[in-house]
């Protein structure tokens, strides 16, 4: 029932949203998280992404995706979990990852899909690199958002 | 004499994003003495790659997160980066 | 930038979360409800669901959709809120609402989501009909899901 | 004489779901004393529809939310229904 998956081809959200809907649940909440134009820097300073590289460990990032579905199917009164994420050269606005819990109640897929976005952003090995129009930057750890 | 010969296991580094770009490689075979721990393998390298010193490094041991002390053995894949950012 | 919607044509739920990425915005989370076939009734049964019908009172359900947006607006950091309500006969698994919340930091998101999905459920002047095998029936107020 | 007659307004009345079902209507036009409030006017809606009283009402007058001590007034929109239940 759960899913997991790396692509470089563009994400639609619906795909992952509605991919499965178990007749048991009421609600899936979808995280869609995308390239952001405008970034604030530790300095303050805001400065402007043209596009993002996104590179995995791939057999190991699926390995830890398999294992944050398990751990929050543990914790959480879930059904099921499609997690999507993209890589290769993604333009502002289109969808990096897309994280959906589907739940018979809601508080428990909100719950769990924050966890999820949260934990996979400590753990799975993808990294992120900023291009800008005069450099280019490997994002280290999470940023905010 | 065979006795006093140090064994050597062969062992493949991965290297991605920034580590990827400071050693200007994604994947190398390196020999290391047997009973090497994981830890030991990235103060090679980073005696290899000074600029790997500059960041905080992870290390992963076949497709696993490796504390440092895990013994690395013959044909083990070893992947050293900095903090993750997907999402 | 917010919209607020009543329609009796099948929602996608894409078409909403994605409506509108602003170049401050990280991350937009998305709640997709939809009637399930299976619901636990007062006395403990498990009752099975033919299909359902909502009925609105438009105008004002949607002044009741725009209040709570501008609340959310108030409340939390976010950048734009769209709700789309399904009206009228709806299969099961079809969606019966989407609300999406985009925002520069996930948290807030979250938070907006989770409250503005509750706040509906409690305020917005919207009524739903189960229709089973050998009866129907209108829910009042909300049930957990 | 005129100063005994008692002034009558003429409201609409919108009734929704359970309400529409009891009711066998969806909306209805009544004339009521002036000076009649929200919660007077539901009970005259009860007593013409005692199913009613069978359910946790709720008010609302020209598409607010009504506490029950307003006025209604000439040609005001009132709805009477049970607890919402979108989403």
């Amino acid at each position: 029932m759960n899913f997991f998956e790396l692509t470089t081809d563009p994400i639609d959200v619906t795909s992952v949203a509605r991919r499965l809907v178990p007749p048991e649940c009421g609600a899936t909440v979808t995280l869609d998280g995308y390239a952001r134009r405008f970034t604030k820097q530790k300095d303050g300073q805001t400065r402007k992404t043209e596009y993002l590289e996104y590179e995995a460990y791939e057999p190991m990032a699926l390995k830890e995706m398999e294992k944050l579905i398990a751990a929050a199917k543990q914790q959480f009164e879930i059904s099921w979990v499609g997690i999507v994420h993209r890589l290769g050269r993604l333009e502002i606005g289109e969808t990096s990852v897309v994280i959906s819990v589907a739940s018979p109640h809601r508080r428990a897929a909100f719950a769990a899909c924050e966890w999820l976005i949260r934990e996979l952003k400590r753990t799975v090995p993808i990294w992120k690199k900023e291009v800008y129009a005069d450099g280019e930057h490997w994002v280290e750890g999470e940023k905010e958002s | 004499m065979n006795s006093l010969q140090v064994t050597k296991v062969n062992i493949q580094i991965l290297f991605f994003g920034a580590t990827a770009d400071i050693t200007g490689r994604r994947r190398i075979e390196i020999a290391i003495p047997s009973e090497t721990t994981a830890s030991e393998v990235s103060k090679i390298l980073i005696a290899e790659y000074p600029s790997l010193a500059t960041h905080k490094l992870h290390i992963s041991l076949n497709e696993q997160y490796a504390a440092g002390q895990e013994i690395v053995r013959h044909g083990d894949e070893l992947a050293i980066f900095t903090a993750v950012s997907g999402g």
